[in-house]
């Protein structure tokens, strides 16, 4: 049975019990431990986008108040997802058990706890898909690796589905490409069949779902936000984009993480946006109503987040325009990429993608007709259509950080690069096991970006922060650039824990630094309104730099 | 690590397609060899080993280049040849596995050579060089990939590195010495039966083999961001120019010996060599190259202020190594069978499909060569560490 | 647990064949009937296994994408790791299946001095590809008791097999590294923690089930001699469905074979179906090109939004009030 | 002989032990691979444990040096801080190290001067608890920063709308 | 060695673990073999051969020794002909004085002498350097003196090759089958890559025959057993001043050679 | 996305393999090769008998001629054996072959039909062919 640790008494210190475990993991139940997991959720969210279960609840609460046929629920769903997803089938059948994607998870690696393990973690679900499902398992039970599914058993589900990024790294060193994001997909979807819900999951959902966007930010919150960040885009370089809003006609819909729009640093990022438009006068518009990139219901189900999804094409199609942008973002990207156009398109009221500056046709995206803002950006620059600066980052020693979803999901991985080494000047490479497909999740990844589970994230992040680490110690690395709103709202914390000195930002805005604007004014600050050292008193930029 | 050989520069792919070719040419060259048996080499009933057993003995010196690096910083802790001694261990490696190759198609049963180890013969000194020279390129393979290993990782070498080293050291000589025994215990063969046939060795070795690495390591340079550094190189150079006096002043005691004594069948084979036998000349210009070569190397080397130019560093070390090449590649083990036991003189000389056997042999040497060197490299750029040391 | 498990159950097979040969001399049945009866049940089993995953359609394109990839034309595509074609796919497939492509990628994690290091890991991907290569060159040798005449490339297997002139008869190399590498797999799952955590009877028993048949096979080649002439009538009799003949055979071939029977039969209801697995991977074999082509879910069905005009209705107010477009004044 | 050549004789023993009773504070299922002592390398936080403390234990035979000291004692509290719940059981594996050593003297008969030397060992170890108390706490404290920053980035616009940027930047 | 032990030591071979034993035992029977001739403790059995060059008139007397040798044991003749003289295979065969005994020749030997052909085949040194350099233990020596050599054992390095002071062994270049005039079905030909040599007819002795040279020899070469006062060859070389080809070696032939005296001995 | 057809032509691929040695034999039945000892010598052998029982003789013929090798070869051990009544050496080619003198219905069938290639016929050859 599920059960909740208390501090331990100083008596209980003395007496620390020595013997091994006598159980092996199918009998071992799940504790949850403070910090490491997230709150469930509450009743309006899922009451506002139809989730089923909606009640009051906390995780570690003994009773989960679930539906009284709730197995009987579980068992036909995952029936009906074998019988709907080869992944998922194929997943539960093949695993030889070698072990090579166990120390690949970030979370084994930052707890040593071995349910952790990419494979144990599946096999916490295959030991009830070989009891219900399969011959040797309905015969010879525990000895087929199959057991009973029971509440403690659902709760452990819960514990460590909710304790997996769906990062994918596990499926790049898998002989069978087995991906645990697949079956951690798959779980979740089984456990909101039941109201098993995070909180910081199904708000977002319901916000996305009704507003348009995560945070729930209305239209007119919107456009005042992007004032406040135009007001600092002038205070710095003396222009004032002007971008447009719902407007029907344009060439262009620019999509972004709605995060950029609002938390740090990401609102760097998204004032990057609008200056790189600006400049090369680019004719596009942002929506309200499609105000994100990002897909939190991709979190809960297929079917939420394509109802999320499909708001995209919808205001393209009302909008008229010709194609679409898509932000730096990273589970954004890998909806987009792998399920956007499955799921709502095809997109055949809009035409192939050609850059309106260089005349680029972007081939790659001629399906879904959106375009990655770092391809688009990487084309300009190769085209030379930017005038760049790129000593205004010289303050900067840079390193890259690859955004899961972007990196195993999509594979961009050469266009931030390429921007990041035309507008800086003092760019790193982490160690190589730990970028490209290889790169380790910020370990808030799938939404355990919440605040509850702190403990959780910082051990799920310490893979990538030793590599930070490494290059900071080697190169006195200080900005951990990436292309994924998530990163840069999670990074900040895991670098200031482990790794405190770096900061974290997006790519546009080291872009936006270095982008000589035409008729700007001398700059003297970045975009965060920082001093850029060395520009105005040469003499003093040197200690600033020690400081 | 080993992915590392597996990406890389059109360049790099170019030199590693001649090899395999080279590889290819030689494989069909033996296959032949193998079906139609020895006969289609140059070796005769008189001249019974030729150009594969002297490239053996030729390169079983070339291994012995780690040792000349791995002493100095291993046991006298001279850090700058921390970044050159992985380039000697694995040309270790890529010379000991030619080495070997050389041995089994000189074999005319190669389908038992596990008979070597089946029915263990220890009065057999070639039984032990089958054993040190495994054992030698298991140590350079295992200490080389350990330390480059850690060093990619960032973390100091495992514990059971260290005595492996130590190990190496006495290894690397037995390994020469038990080649030089191969020849030196047989009766009747005036020419290698000399007392001082391992000395020889060891100081034709510890030239040819750090010649090598001289070159090699320049030619690394060139190509890529490894350094190992104006200073190692030079102290290398130190080490060829040592080798290389001692090596000649070995040879010119052995020229003492037989001509002083006056004793035919010590005079014969100095005399087929240089001078010709009964006719019998093919191998005298070979030697005299050989010998003018020396010559030239150690005028080029003995005086700092000609050796510390790099250019001229490579041109005596080109000198050495092809001086030497000659020297053990041909005259050593030719030398040993003329006059045969008959005082008659068979000459020999490789054919074609020797030749390309040899070649193919030489080419897998160095794509071993190649592909350790690209895996040392590239982990070096990688970790920033390629450069010369400030 | 699941050690002692799964060899005590390899030891009763043994025995059982044993037993059954020389105490009840069931060779008909051990030798016959249940060969029979394990191909077919192989046969169908697999048959059917992978008409059940054939069923199940694949809903997404979901590979893992390992490289580059293809976008704009400067930028060098990782054609293998990140396919965009079925050329690329295949490639990559036969990277896989041939040469365990991705198990050449392993690390393994290190930590000291207070940071993770990552190193190579290779003798998992040396050990499996050994494992394979080798059960499949000893599968085509046996290929000399079901065909008559032995075909060329049987025979010339078996001759560089045999290359080494090692005893008599030669010794067949390919058959003691199976063995080796069956026995180093079996240790690794023992000596490293976290994979004997999550080993289960299902993973030592086939292990088992392999070194036993290899032994069995290299008892029978060097040791307990058995009368080739008499198993090759009995093979031969069995691929022509003709009368088989069972005498005379020793009661090694016989737990041998009823081994081979048990593998078989084994086979499809086993993680041993990676297999064919491999080959049906979604994260694998499909090209990563949902962007430049439609990729159809059959069971795409419609589902709930909320519309603009919902949107609109909700926040009309608002967006007049700082100025936003609406379709409906 | 004196205790610190003692304790420097029975290092990798008492280092060992120490280790095995660290581990054992972790939940069972976890302090099984830690614990194992062939692949102790394979997980990352059972080295950076027997690193830190064989600095430790160098430290403690020495008079520490409280700046070199807090550096080990970090790594490994700083992992425990996310890793344990309670702080008496976050540091508790400094006290275990007085129990080991107590055990391995007392298997030596100590004579009287050791026993005295014992207590400065056991007061520097008490010393120890002191700095680590400090950074468990520091760690700590920097976990609800970031919870509480994290709120602050969300809402840095709101603040800087309703003119309490400044104010929020004093904060800082 | 019964054939259990030996059974044994080549299942233990090939396990890999019978290494220290078998090594170090044999190292101790070679030590005793090289110790043996040394001390001169002469061995129950020595079978020699004394090779009187005074019965060796004509052509046609060498011609029948060597055909005797050659047709019997399928030494490929033809080699030296149809492939390569640097092939070639033989096991006994003709070269001059000075050839034959190069340290020990000077000009002012009789001219008929300097005419003279001898008779090379295989010494059977009491202390073999082939035996002692052989890695695989093809080559070795019996307790009757013997030296054999096994091709089934050779891998064909060639190493006794260059041991040998004699010149004595042949090492098959090519296939010796392309190369027999005839064949005697009774002895096997050798396969292509393995040494080969004079065996002083050691299946001929099993059948209480004499090596098929001698038998031809019409009294010129005699064979006997050396250790034996009585015999025949001891007869002979205490009445008949003898030589050894490259007596200095300390390899000790167990071939003699009577070059001249007596005119009219046979 | 079914991919059937790729599905259904893998799996026709995989047991056209797997069932090759079955439809390959289609419609042929199964002989069992017996050698032959039918030849002058053992027709006039007093007791049809070899150096070793029948059945030890099928299934140890190798290893009996690998020790005979050895002793002879390295240990001089040439004593014969009466055999059927005539004697026999240890040898293949004066002692297995008097008797089996057809190799090819008597080895080689067997040979052949298992694919073992013994390399005892590089040199040890047969009386009424000559070379091989």
């Amino acid at each position: 049975m599920a059960k909740t640790t208390q501090p331990a008494k100083p008596e209980e210190l003395s007496k620390i019990d020595y013997t091994p475990p006598a159980t092996d993991w199918l009998e071992t139940p799940v504790e949850f431990k403070p910090g490491t997991y997230c709150h469930g959720s509450r009743i309006k969210y899922l009451e506002e986008v139809g989730f089923p279960n909606p009640r009051e609840w906390a995780p570690s609460d003994e009773d989960w108040k679930l539906p009284a046929n709730w197995k009987d629920i579980i068992l036909e769903g995952m029936k009906e997802r074998l019988g709907k997803y080869r992944s998922f089938q194929l997943f539960m059948d093949i695993c030889v058990r070698c072990g090579a994607c166990a120390d690949k998870c970030h979370f084994y690696i930052g707890s040593g706890d071995p349910k952790n393990m990419p494979v144990l973690r599946a096999e916490l679900m295959r030991s009830v898909y070989r009891k219900y499902f399969t011959t040797g398992g309905k015969l010879f039970g525990k000895q087929a690796g199959a057991r009973e599914l029971t509440e403690a058993v659902l709760k452990e589900w819960w514990y460590y589905f909710y304790q997996c990024t769906e990062c994918r790294r596990c499926s790049v060193f898998c002989p069978y490409g087995i991906d645990q994001a697949e079956i951690t997909m798959m779980g979740r979807e089984l456990l909101n069949l039941v109201g098993g819900q995070t909180d910081w999951i199904g708000g977002p959902v319901a916000n996305c779902y009704k507003k348009g966007n995560h945070l729930g930010l209305e239209p007119h919150a919107i456009t005042s936000n992007i004032d406040y960040l135009l007001d600092d885009i002038e205070e710095i370089s003396g222009i004032r984009p002007e971008p447009s809003f719902n407007r029907k006609g344009a060439e262009i819909l620019f999509v972004a993480p709605s995060g950029d729009l609002f938390g740090d640093p990401g609102t760097y990022t998204a004032m990057g946006y609008l200056m790189l438009f600006h400049e090369i006068g680019l004719d596009y518009t942002w929506s309200t109503y499609a105000s994100e990139g990002g897909n939190f219901g991709f979190f809960t189900s297929m079917e939420m987040a394509k109802r999320l999804n499909y708001k995209i094409y919808a205001e393209a199609k009302r909008l008229g325009v010709k194609w679409i942008i898509g932000g730096e973002c990273g589970h954004m990207w890998r909806v987009l990429n792998q399920y956007m156009d499955t799921w709502n398109g095809p997109a055949d009221f809009m035409v192939e993608p050609v850059s309106p500056i260089t005349g680029t046709k972007f081939e790659n995206a001629k399906g879904t007709k959106m375009v990655h803002i770092t391809e688009f950006t990487a084309d300009l620059i190769k085209n030379g259509k930017l005038k760049l600066d790129p000593s205004r980052n010289d303050h900067l020693n840079v390193t890259f950080h690859d955004s899961c979803n972007t990196a195993r999901g999509m594979g961009i991985f050469e266009e931030p690069r390429y921007i990041i080494k035309n507008v800086c000047n003092n760019f790193h490479e982490m160690p190589e096991d730990t970028i490209r497909e290889k790169t380790f999740c910020c370990g808030s990844g799938s939404g355990l970006n919440a605040g509850e589970n702190m403990e959780l994230r910082m051990r799920g992040g310490f893979p990538k922060a030793s590599a930070v680490k490494s290059v900071q110690k080697k190169y006195g690395v200080n900005m951990l650039a990436n292309i994924c709103a998530i990163d840069r709202a999670v990074l900040p914390p895991l670098m200031q824990y482990w790794v405190p000195g770096v900061s974290v930002c997006g790519t546009h805005e080291l872009l936006a630094n270095a982008l000589v604007m035409t008729g700007e004014k001398k700059r003297t600050q970045d975009l965060r309104l920082e001093d850029l050292p060395g520009i105005e008193e040469e003499g003093e930029g040197e200690e600033e730099e020690n400081v | 690590m080993l992915d590392k050989a597996l990406t890389g520069s059109k360049r790099y792919w170019t030199l590693v397609f001649i090899l395999l070719s080279l590889i290819g040419a030689g494989t069909l060259a033996y296959l032949y060899q193998f079906k139609n048996g020895l006969g289609v080499t140059g070796m005769s009933r008189d001249v019974s080993w030729g150009f594969y057993i002297s490239q053996f003995t030729f390169l079983v010196g070339v291994a012995a280049s780690a040792v000349m690096l791995v002493i100095p910083y291993y046991l006298h802790n001279y850090k700058k040849f921390g970044k050159i001694v992985i380039l000697g261990e694995f040309l270790a490696v890529g010379a000991v596995t030619m080495c070997l190759l050389f041995i089994v198609v000189d074999m005319g049963q190669p389908m038992r050579m596990l008979n070597v180890i089946l029915h263990p013969t220890p009065n057999s000194i070639l039984f032990w060089d089958a054993t040190v020279l495994n054992g030698y390129l298991f140590l350079n393979i295992v200490i080389g990939w350990a330390t480059l290993h850690a060093e990619k990782k960032g973390l100091p070498p495992a514990g059971w590195v260290k005595p492996l080293i130590y190990l190496s050291i006495p290894w690397a000589v037995s390994i020469h010495t038990v080649t030089a025994f191969l020849y030196a215990g047989l009766p009747g063969r005036h020419f290698w039966l000399t007392a001082i046939m391992a000395a020889r060795f060891l100081a034709s070795a510890f030239a040819a083999g750090p010649a090598l690495l001289i070159i090699l390591a320049l030619i690394v340079r060139k190509y890529s961001k490894f350094d190992a550094g104006n200073e190692a190189i030079q102290s290398i150079g130190k080490i060829v120019a040592y080798a290389m006096t001692a090596n000649v002043f070995f040879i010119i005691l052995e020229l003492f010996t037989a001509f002083y004594s006056q004793i035919p069948g010590h005079m014969h084979a100095f005399q087929y060599l240089f001078v010709g036998l009964e006719g019998h000349s093919k191998l005298v210009p070979l030697m005299w190259t050989s010998a003018i070569l020396a010559v030239v190397a150690l005028v080029m080397l003995i005086p700092p202020s000609i050796r510390n130019k790099e250019s001229n560093l490579v041109v005596a070390c080109v000198a050495v190594f092809i001086s030497l090449w000659i020297d053990k590649g041909f005259g050593l083990v030719i030398g040993g069978f003329v006059p045969n036991p008959f005082d008659g003189v068979t000459e020999y000389w490789p054919t074609l499909p020797e030749t390309l056997i040899t070649l193919g042999v030489w080419a897998t040497g160095f794509l071993v060569l190649t592909i350790l060197y690209k895996v040392a490299i590239s982990v070096r750029e990688e970790l920033g560490t390629a450069g010369a040391e400030k | 647990m699941g050690i002692f498990f799964s060899f005590s159950m390899i030891i009763a097979l043994v025995v059982i064949a044993f037993a059954g040969v020389q105490l009840a001399n069931m060779q008909f049945i051990f030798g016959v009937v249940i060969p029979y009866a394990a191909i077919a049940t192989f046969l169908i089993g697999v048959g059917f296994r992978v008409y059940k995953w054939g069923r199940s359609p694949v809903p997404f394109r979901i590979p893992t994408t390992c490289g580059q990839q293809k976008s704009l034309p400067w930028i060098k595509h990782s054609r293998f790791e990140n396919p965009d074609s079925t050329f690329d796919v295949v490639v990559r497939m036969a990277l896989e299946v041939f040469l365990f492509r991705t198990l050449f990628r392993n690390l393994k994690a290190e930590t000291r001095e207070g940071r993770v290091a990552y190193g190579s890991d290779k003798w998992l991907w040396l050990a499996g590809l050994a494992l394979h290569v080798t059960f499949f060159v000893v599968l085509l040798r046996h290929l000399r008791f079901f065909m008559e005449p032995v075909p060329f490339f049987v025979n010339l297997t078996d001759s560089l097999d045999g290359f080494m002139q090692v005893g008599t008869p030669h010794l067949l190399i390919t058959g003691v590294v199976l063995l080796l590498a069956a026995v180093y797999l079996f240790f690794r799952r023992i000596s490293i923690p976290q994979v004997r955590y999550i080993s289960l009877p299902a993973d030592y028993f086939p292990l088992f089930l392999i070194m036993s048949i290899a032994i069995s096979g290299i008892l029978m080649r060097y040791f307990t001699k058995v009368d080739l002439v008499r198993i090759k009538a009995l093979t031969m009799g069995l691929v022509t469905i003709g009368p088989v003949e069972t005498d005379g055979i020793g009661a090694i071939f016989f737990v041998h074979i009823f081994l081979i029977s048990i593998l078989l039969a084994y086979f499809p209801f086993s993680k041993l179906m990676h297999m064919g697995g491999v080959f049906l991977s979604p994260t694998r074999n499909m090209a990563n090109n949902s962007r430049i082509k439609r990729h159809i879910n059959p069971w795409n069905y419609p589902v709930k939004v909320h519309t603009y005009e919902e949107y609109e209705e909700e926040f009309r107010d608002k967006m007049k009030s700082v100025g936003l477009p609406l379709e409906k004044e | 002989m004196n205790l610190n050549d003692l304790l420097l004789e029975k290092r990798s023993a008492i280092l060992q032990k120490w280790f095995d009773l660290i581990i054992e504070t972790y939940p069972e299922e976890t302090a099984k691979f830690l614990k194992s002592q062939k692949n102790q390398f394979s997980n990352p936080v059972g080295h950076t444990i027997l690193e830190g403390i064989e600095e430790i234990f160098n430290e403690v035979l020495g008079e520490p040096d409280p700046e070199k000291v807090a550096i080990y004692l970090d790594s490994i509290i700083r992992i425990r801080a996310i890793q344990e719940f309670s702080p008496s059981k976050a540091l508790s594996f400094l006290f275990l190290l007085k129990k080991v050593i107590r055990a391995e003297v007392i298997n030596e008969t100590p004579e009287y001067h050791m026993l005295e030397e014992l207590s400065v060992i056991e007061s520097r170890i008490d010393d120890l608890v002191n700095i680590s108390f400090d950074i468990y706490m520091q760690c700590r404290e920097k976990i609800y920063e970031l919870k509480a920053n994290e709120v602050k980035n969300w809402t840095y616009r709101l603040l800087k709308k309703t003119n309490m940027v400044k104010e929020y930047k004093a904060e800082c | 060695m019964s054939i259990d032990r030996r059974k044994f030591l080549k299942l233990a071979g090939l396990a890999g673990v019978g290494l220290g034993l078998s090594t170090s035992d044999l190292l101790f029977k070679g030590d005793a073999v090289a110790s043996s001739s040394h001390s001169k403790a002469m061995a129950k059995e020595r079978l020699a051969m004394v090779i009187d060059m005074r019965k060796f008139r004509t052509e046609e007397d060498y011609k029948r020794v060597i055909d005797a040798c050659h047709s019997i044991h399928n030494v490929p003749t033809l080699i030296a002909e149809k492939n390569n003289p640097k092939n070639e295979v033989k096991w006994i065969w003709k070269d001059s004085y000075e050839h034959t005994f190069p340290d020990q020749s000077d000009d002012f030997h009789p001219e008929a002498l300097k005419e003279k052909s001898f008779l090379l085949l295989c010494n059977h040194c009491d202390n073999p350097p082939c035996v002692r350099v052989c890695p695989t233990k093809a080559t070795f020596k019996r307790e009757d003196g013997l030296v054999i050599q096994d091709p089934h054992r050779c891998i064909g390095c060639r190493f006794c090759m260059a041991g040998c002071p004699y010149g004595s062994r042949s090492f098959n270049w090519v296939d010796p089958r392309l190369y027999l005039e005839k064949t005697d079905p009774a002895y096997p030909t050798r396969t292509m890559g393995v040494v080969e040599k004079c065996t002083f007819c050691v299946e001929r002795l099993a059948k209480g025959l004499g090596p098929a040279c001698a038998e031809q020899s019409n009294g010129g070469m005699v064979f006997g057993n050396l250790s034996d006062p009585n015999s025949e060859v001891r007869k002979l070389l205490a009445s008949n001043y003898a030589i050894r080809r490259k007596p200095s070696l300390g390899t000790l032939p167990s071939v003699f050679y009577i070059i001249g005296g007596d005119e009219n001995a046979g | 996305m079914y991919n059937g057809g790729k599905i259904i032509a893998g799996l026709i691929i995989f047991f056209g393999l797997v069932t090759f040695p079955f439809y390959s034999n289609f419609g042929k039945t199964a002989n069992k090769v017996t050698p032959k000892l039918d030849t002058p010598v053992i027709n006039q052998l007093e007791k049809k008998e070899c150096v070793k029982p029948k059945e030890y003789m099928r299934t140890e013929h190798m290893k009996v001629l690998d020790e005979w090798r050895d002793e002879v070869v390295r240990e001089g051990k040439r004593d014969k054996m009466i055999v059927g009544g005539i004697e026999i050496e240890k040898s293949l080619q004066n002692g297995c072959l008097k008797c089996h003198s057809n190799v090819k219905t008597f080895c080689d069938v067997c040979h052949t039909s298992s694919g073992v290639k013994p390399y005892c016929w590089d040199c040890h050859f047969i009386k009424e062919e000559g070379l091989l």
